[in-house]
């Protein structure tokens, strides 16, 4: 289990998260919702060891993991997919990917989960020759995933992950995302894409200014209706 | 308001400077001089390279160029004519080597300008050697080091007054904005490469002249003398220690780093250069962003 | 013509020795490091001081000067580079003060060498003695920095291109805010990129002082060199590195021979400068 | 009525790969039109070509009915064309209004001084950041980001307007405001090129639309239309969206 | 200025960037050994008979005009110095000789080579050149060449390369009229830059050309470079001469031992007595062995400024006036002197044989070595 425990995110003075509690099962897709700037990317970022935590706890299997360097989280499970990618530009899709099974955790089954990975991707598959950055916006994000597979994470943590994706490829990607779960990961999604999220989330937390204002099962959180009002828009 | 106090402090600044010589002994000159000289290097230099981070160490290039101009031209023409000489041949070396540069950017850029300037040397060399049979030349002119110093505040002030209009105008905007991304500024309307080349030809013309100014004082001019690329290395260092973004920062670096190593050199000439090493590196760990960055920091330290 | 083919190949071969060593501090630890070139003139120094008052053979030195530059690059690393690599928000911050602080480390190294050693030539003669390479009678020490850079060469770029440990240099190399992610610890690769840099300068210096005068104050010209070869090869690429090493070397030679050997380093400045003109991003550099 | 911008046979390679294959497309003054396809089908590419970002090796682009086709960036803008990147370009270094300022200084009636003050202000208030002009553009968040970059298309007053995922990564009721922006541009007479992977916003917007897949043109009409076409489905919608 | 109680003397010195090299081996240590042998004697005699200790005020000019020319302004005026002493190069005394001139101070230009000494001597009047000109070095060597070439020793073909600044242009500016006066064929003549450290190309075509006599007006790393070449490619023609370096104490090491025969400027005659116990106080005191050439005339012109202060004290124009009439002791002869403010008596040649670098053309001097040639092989 990854748990947070009264999270704190500082920048400068600037106080981006503000003592969050949060829990993700392995197996489970939890959502995280809120407007930009409410903190959503840097929670990720401070779980991966991108961020410092300021103050908190984070714990995966209830040894405390806070503090970490970014590169030894990874080894021990927790792979983020940031805002940006966070891939080899000047590198192949192929190197980015046998790349992401740096962690020893990965090494073995590294043949085994590219397949998996052209699999769920059958466009890298093809490009896997191209430099990654000569490719689409949505092709990056396909790169960004499967790079994050290959460390055969317990714990999967995307940043808007559907953002510039095709409608065809964003539901193919929660596709892929809802086998990746089957594959006992847990995942911890920050969306804009509220609707299709939420349809593939078993709960979700609610992320105002930096604080959790509210949680609950994903069909909780579909009905209530600060959140229909929120985050569905009303009508649209 | 605040500019017209300003240009009144600069101008009294300028005038008290202009009278130095008449009161301060010859050698006190001299360094008033040589300050002087990096001075306007540096802000000549950050002209361009400040906004646009095109990092030139092509400084030496014009300013050989510009020594040598005199030394060449000194017993033909007079010396107007010859400083006009020399910023015209600058201004045109400008043209060419911006032309073609622009399409060069980082790294490749600052390597680039140096191999340029590399190659001026050379060239001038060969030349000497095997067209005109002269490698060494005189430069006989009646100027002692004040008559040097007030030309050289001259161009300096004028300098200053340029990189102030500019900074001011919509071409000081468009320089700050292409050195963040010039794919957008293109987009926004700017003639990229229109700009890049107008800044590079007033700064490297400035550098020529400094250059040309300072060559009478040296009598005896060969390539390895004008063209020594410490002088392109200094001018760097001082506009980045200052700050080159700024209007300031190049004679806020400039300054107390010639003093420095002026008397680094008369006080310890053995260890100089372990002694000016070693507080290069604490200024890079004490002042990150430059001198005056640094003083925004401890003022705005201050007053919270 | 064979003649100026092996002589400019050995002369090349120089060239790519000592700018390898740089390609991997700039392109993988992302140090612009203007005391590489000293660095290379300690190691001068310091095999010649084994020579001459130990007669410690310069291939023997080699044994007890690259582990010792090894630690030293690392020391550097640790205590000069790594607090900067740390406080930097973005790459060019780091590249402004990786270049003035090693601009200062270029003179505290040089500063020490002048007081040691005082500021005169230094040369001595070992490996002096001809090999016949084809006919053409080239010089051993020579020959050795042709077939050591092509051996690290050889050697390197097996490593970068053909090894995870490689894969993982490159990473870095080019994505060091991402290489994280993918769990790498970017920290140890750039130090130790930086160190085998620092020792290829070393080895570079042992053998060079073979063969070249020095003097305490020479390293900048090897900077530049190495810069220029590094520059044209395109950043971070050490075939590049060897490429256009070798390159510089032949046309340096050809026009020795065929033009003027007056006119050798300018057209070695022509030939990079129309070279990057046409390949903005150097022979090997990715657009 | 002649076609504000014209595109005919479009054509890009890089390397071994077609990006776009002769595609071809008008659109009518105060038109917008959605711009739709798979990833990496060659939207943003013809944006590029578009607004002489890059250059094109075959067809022609037409704005206004003068050849635009080999013009670089700037001078393209001085034809009334602004645009808007897919990830967001800030210029890190000049202050919120200093980033619209340029593009009014730069504009076909370049301003400067205080008029040129008196329009950053209006584009700012236009998107939502009006009093945020002094402001480091690296302190905005990212939607106020995507403000500031539309402030900085607009200040050029351009007739065309190229907008690639202005609206990505907007939540629901952000993107109702992002939506009503445009709807007031649109109001105003633009016209406007639009990429979108949000299907809600293109069915707002949008009165027709252009589909690509793998560089090629598959289809074209109203929106309405377009996107119950079976092609359009299976290329790019998805069964979701049927 | 009875009550002072010691002489300031000042000078500016390359100590560190591209001038290093050349000024620590010729100046810095004769101004360091001279210095010290004074005051160990108790100091500089003065006239009245009582001596007067030297405190030296040193600046390093970082190898750039612009700061030998600011420090020479500093000691004149700022530190108000009794003398200064030349720094090293011969751009860098022509950069100060006006400063010289203007604040009076006696300019004994020592490590400088110019042809154009008689018409500094009138611009500069307190000038004095004590190295000669190119002229001097080439006429010297040609006569050499042709008294060879009548014994049959040599063809009459030269190849000759030289460094692309000052020094090597002057010097290739001589040595084609006079050779090509003296009958003599140049077949390869080809300049480099400064920058150069590969000579195979250079030494490879010199070595086509078939002439028997090499001449190379060289700094150190290229006179050091072309030798290790040379012998790797057994080029070993009749005549090898090269340019400065070639007279350095260190030279043998670097050919590995077999100099025997190569030529070069400068030397010293194995007889003098002077020079022999010169040579042992610099080895003793500085570590080691001063060069060939240069050194000598350095330390000579301070002998002379020594002797000249004793004779009319410390008035800069008396001690101009001395040393430009009178006749001094020094390590050169017992009888030096100059001639229109430019010493004369230099070695313009100088070989190596049996492991000293002796004169073999002194002008108007005895004590001259015969040349040994053809130059026997490398090993
Ligand atoms: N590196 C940083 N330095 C300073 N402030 C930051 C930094 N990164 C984020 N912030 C600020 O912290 C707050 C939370 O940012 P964060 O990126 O976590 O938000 P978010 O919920 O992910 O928003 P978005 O939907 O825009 O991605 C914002 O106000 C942002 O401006
Ligand atoms: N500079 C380049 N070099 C090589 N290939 C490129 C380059 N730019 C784009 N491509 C390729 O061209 C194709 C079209 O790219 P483009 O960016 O136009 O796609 P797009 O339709 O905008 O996709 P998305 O919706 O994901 O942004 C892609 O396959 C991409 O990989
Ligand atoms: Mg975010
Ligand atoms: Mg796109």
């Amino acid at each position: 289990m990854l748990e947070l425990n009264n999270m704190l995110v500082r920048y400068g003075k600037h106080l981006a998260v503000d003592g969050v509690n949060i829990s993700v099962e392995k197996g489970e897709v939890v959502v995280v919702l809120g407007a930009n700037g409410a903190g959503k990317s840097s929670i990720l970022k401070a779980i991966a060891g991108m961020v410092p935590v300021a103050d908190g706890t984070i714990s995966l299997d209830h040894t405390p993991i806070t503090g970490m360097p970014a590169h030894q989280l990874t080894n021990r499970g927790i792979a983020l997919v940031p805002e940006g990618r966070g891939i080899i530009g000047r590198m192949t899709v192929e190197e980015n990917l046998r790349l992401g099974a740096t962690p020893a955790r990965a090494r073995d089954y590294e043949d085994d989960t590219i397949a998996q990975v052209y699999d769920i991707f059958p466009r890298l598959h093809e490009r896997k020759r191209q430099f990654v950055h000569t490719m689409s916006g949505g092709e990056q994000q396909m790169v960004a995933i499967g790079r994050a597979m290959m460390s055969k994470p317990d714990f999967l943590l995307l940043d808007e992950p559907s953002l510039g994706l095709a409608p065809i490829i964003v539901g193919d990607m929660f596709k892929a995302l809802a086998r990746v779960r089957k594959t006992g990961v847990g995942l911890l999604i920050v969306e804009q894409n509220v609707k299709i999220s939420l349809r593939h989330a078993d709960r979700g937390y609610l992320l105002e200014a930096g604080r959790i204002t509210g949680s609950g099962t994903s069909d909780e959180l579909m009905n209530d209706a600060a959140v229909r009002h929120a985050f569905l828009g009303g009508d649209i | 308001m605040k500019t017209s106090i300003a240009f009144a402090l600069a101008f009294t600044a300028l005038a008290l400077l202009a009278v130095a010589p008449l009161i301060l002994p010859e050698y006190w000159t001299g360094v008033l001089l040589g300050m002087t000289g990096y001075v306007t290097l540096a802000t000549a230099w950050a002209l361009f390279s400040g906004p646009t981070r095109y990092v030139s160490l092509a400084t030496v290039a014009f300013f050989g160029v510009g020594a040598y101009t005199v030394a060449v031209l000194n017993e033909v023409l007079p010396y107007p004519l010859v400083l006009l000489c020399a910023a015209g041949i600058g201004m045109i070396m400008a043209l060419v080597v911006g032309l073609s540069t622009l399409r060069l950017a980082g790294v490749y850029f600052v390597i680039f300008t140096f191999g340029l300037a590399e190659l001026v040397r050379q060239t001038v060399s060969w030349w000497e050697v095997n067209v005109t049979y002269t490698m060494g030349r005189y430069v006989f002119l009646p100027f002692e080091g004040h008559h040097i110093y007030w030309q050289l505040l001259a161009l300096a002030a004028i300098t200053f007054l340029i990189a102030w209009a500019i900074g001011r105008s919509r071409i000081g905007l468009a320089l700050k904005a292409l050195g963040d991304d010039e794919t957008v500024a293109a987009h926004a309307g700017i003639d990229v490469t229109r700009i890049k080349l107008f800044l590079f030809v007033v700064s490297s013309t400035i550098i020529t002249l400094v250059g040309a100014i300072q060559a009478p004082r040296w009598t005896y001019i060969e390539p390895s003398i004008v063209f020594n690329p410490t002088v392109s290395f200094m001018t760097l260092i001082m506009a980045l220690l200052g700050g080159a973004m700024r209007l300031w920062g190049p004679l806020v670096g400039a300054v107390p780093l010639f003093l420095l190593f002026e008397w680094l050199s008369g006080r310890f000439p053995d260890h100089f250069s372990i002694i000016l090493g070693a507080l290069f590196i604490l200024i890079v760990f004490v002042m990150p962003n430059g001198v005056l960055a640094k003083i925004d920091d401890l003022r705005k330290g201050r007053q919270s | 013509m064979l003649e100026h083919l092996i002589n400019g190949l050995v002369l090349g071969g120089t060239y790519a020795l000592v700018a390898m060593g740089l390609s991997l501090q700039y392109g993988i630890a992302r140090i612009m490091n203007l005391s590489f070139g000293d660095t290379i003139i300690a190691a001068c120094f310091a095999t010649y001081i084994l020579f001459s008052s130990f007669g410690i053979n310069p291939i023997v030195a080699l044994a007890i000067i690259l582990p010792a530059s090894y630690i030293v690059s690392l020391g550097v690393y640790r205590l000069m580079m790594e607090p900067l690599v740390k406080r930097a928000p973005d790459e060019g911050a780091l590249e402004v003060d990786s270049i003035l602080l090693t601009f200062g480390l270029l003179f505290v190294i040089q500063g020490c060498l002048l007081v040691i050693f005082g500021g005169g030539y230094i040369s001595y003669s070992f490996m002096n003695t001809p090999v016949s390479v084809l006919g053409t009678l080239v010089s051993g020490n020579r020959l050795l920095a042709l077939v050591l850079s092509l051996a690290i060469g050889a050697a390197l770029v097996i490593v970068l291109y053909r090894t995870r440990w490689g894969m993982i240099l490159r990473a870095v190399a080019l994505a060091p805010k991402s290489a994280p992610l993918f769990g790498i610890d970017t920290d140890k690769a750039a130090r130790m990129a930086f160190a085998i840099g620092g020792t290829m300068a070393a080895t570079g210096g042992v053998v060079v002082s073979m063969f070249q005068t020095f003097t305490a104050t020479t390293g900048v010209v090897f900077t530049m060199k190495a810069l220029i070869v590094v520059i044209l090869g395109g950043k971070g690429s050490v075939p590049g590195a060897i490429v256009a090493g070798l390159l510089l070397g032949l046309v340096e030679t050809f026009v020795a021979a065929y033009i003027d050997p007056g006119l050798t380093l300018a057209s070695v400045y022509t030939v990079f400068l129309l070279l990057l003109l046409v390949r903005p991003n150097g022979l090997f550099g990715k657009a | 009525m002649s076609a504000q911008l014209e595109i005919s046979n479009l054509h890009k390679r890089f390397g071994g790969l077609v990006a776009v294959k002769s595609v071809s497309f008008d659109l009518k003054p105060g038109e917008v039109v959605g711009l739709l396809g798979p990833n990496g089908s060659g939207k943003t590419t013809v944006m590029n070509m578009i607004s002489g970002a890059l250059p094109c090796d075959g067809g022609s682009v037409r704005v206004g009915g003068k050849d635009v086709t080999a013009l670089k960036p700037h001078k393209v803008s001085k034809h009334g064309v602004a645009r808007t990147f897919q990830l967001v370009r800030p210029l890190p270094t000049l202050t919120v209004g200093e980033n619209v300022l340029l593009s009014v200084a730069y504009s076909r009636k370049p301003k400067w001084g205080r008029a040129a003050q008196a329009i950053v202000d209006e584009k700012l208030e236009f998107v939502g950041l009006a009093g945020r002009g002094d402001e480091k553009v690296t302190n905005l968040n990212y939607i106020d980001q995507k403000r500031m970059e539309m402030a900085r298309a607009l200040a050029a007053e351009p007739e065309i307007l190229l907008l690639d995922e202005w609206l990505a990564g907007l939540n629901p009721s952000e993107l109702r405001i992002g939506i009503d922006l445009v709807q007031h541009l649109q109001g105003q007479g633009m016209t406007i090129l639009l990429v979108e992977h949000i299907m809600e916003a293109v069915r707002a917007l949008c009165s027709r639309c252009i589909v690509m897949s793998a560089g090629e043109k598959i289809a074209e009409g109203p929106s309405a239309e377009v996107l119950q076409d079976p092609v359009v489905i299976k290329a790019y919608l998805g069964d979701d969206h049927a | 200025a009875q009550d002072r109680e010691a002489v300031t003397i000042g000078y500016a010195i390359s100590k560190s960037g591209p001038n290093a090299g050349g000024a620590d081996m010729t100046v810095t240590p004769n101004y360091e050994l001279w210095i010290e042998e004074v005051n160990a004697a108790g100091g500089l005699k003065m006239p009245d008979g009582t001596r007067l200790p030297i405190e030296a005020i040193a600046y390093d000019d970082r190898s750039s005009t612009e700061d030998v020319v600011r420090a020479i302004e500093r000691l004149a005026t700022q530190d108000k110095v009794d003398l200064i002493l030349p720094p090293w190069g011969t751009g860098f005394n022509l950069a100060i000789a006006p400063l010289m001139a203007k604040f009076g101070y006696p300019h004994l230009a020592g490590a400088a080579v110019t042809d154009k000494a008689s018409d500094f001597v009138e611009r500069w009047e307190s000038s004095f050149w004590f190295m000669g000109g190119s002229h001097d070095y080439v006429s010297a060597f040609t006569e050499i060449l042709v008294a060879e070439r009548e014994a049959g020793r040599i063809n009459d073909k030269i190849s000759m390369v030289s460094v692309a600044d000052g020094f090597g242009i002057d010097l290739v500016k001589a040595a084609r009229p006079s050779f090509e006066e003296a009958g003599f064929d140049i077949v390869y003549d080809k300049t480099f830059p400064p920058e150069t450290s590969d000579f195979a190309t250079i030494v490879s075509e010199a070595s086509n050309s078939e002439a028997d006599t090499f001449v190379a007006f060289t700094y150190p790393p290229h006179s050091f470079g072309l030798t290790k070449q040379a012998k790797v490619a057994s080029f070993n023609p009749e005549i090898f001469y090269l340019g400065v370096g070639a007279g350095f104490p260190v030279y043998p090491n670097i050919a590995g031992g077999s100099v025997e025969g190569v030529m070069s400027l400068g030397g010293i005659d194995p007889n003098n007595e002077l020079n022999s116990a010169y040579r042992a106080k610099h080895e003793e005191i500085i570590g080691r062995a001063p060069d060939y050439w240069g050194s000598v005339l350095i330390y000579a012109s301070l002998q002379m400024l020594e002797q000249a202060i004793e004779r009319v004290g410390l008035d800069k124009e008396a001690i101009t006036a001395e040393i430009s009439t009178g006749t001094f002791a020094t390590v050169l002869g017992e009888e030096t002197r100059l001639e229109n403010n430019q010493l004369r008596a230099i070695n313009w040649v100088g070989q190596w044989q049996d492991g000293a670098f002796v004169a073999v053309s002194p002008e108007g001097s005895e004590g001259l070595a015969a040349v040994q040639l053809p130059k026997p092989n490398w090993d």
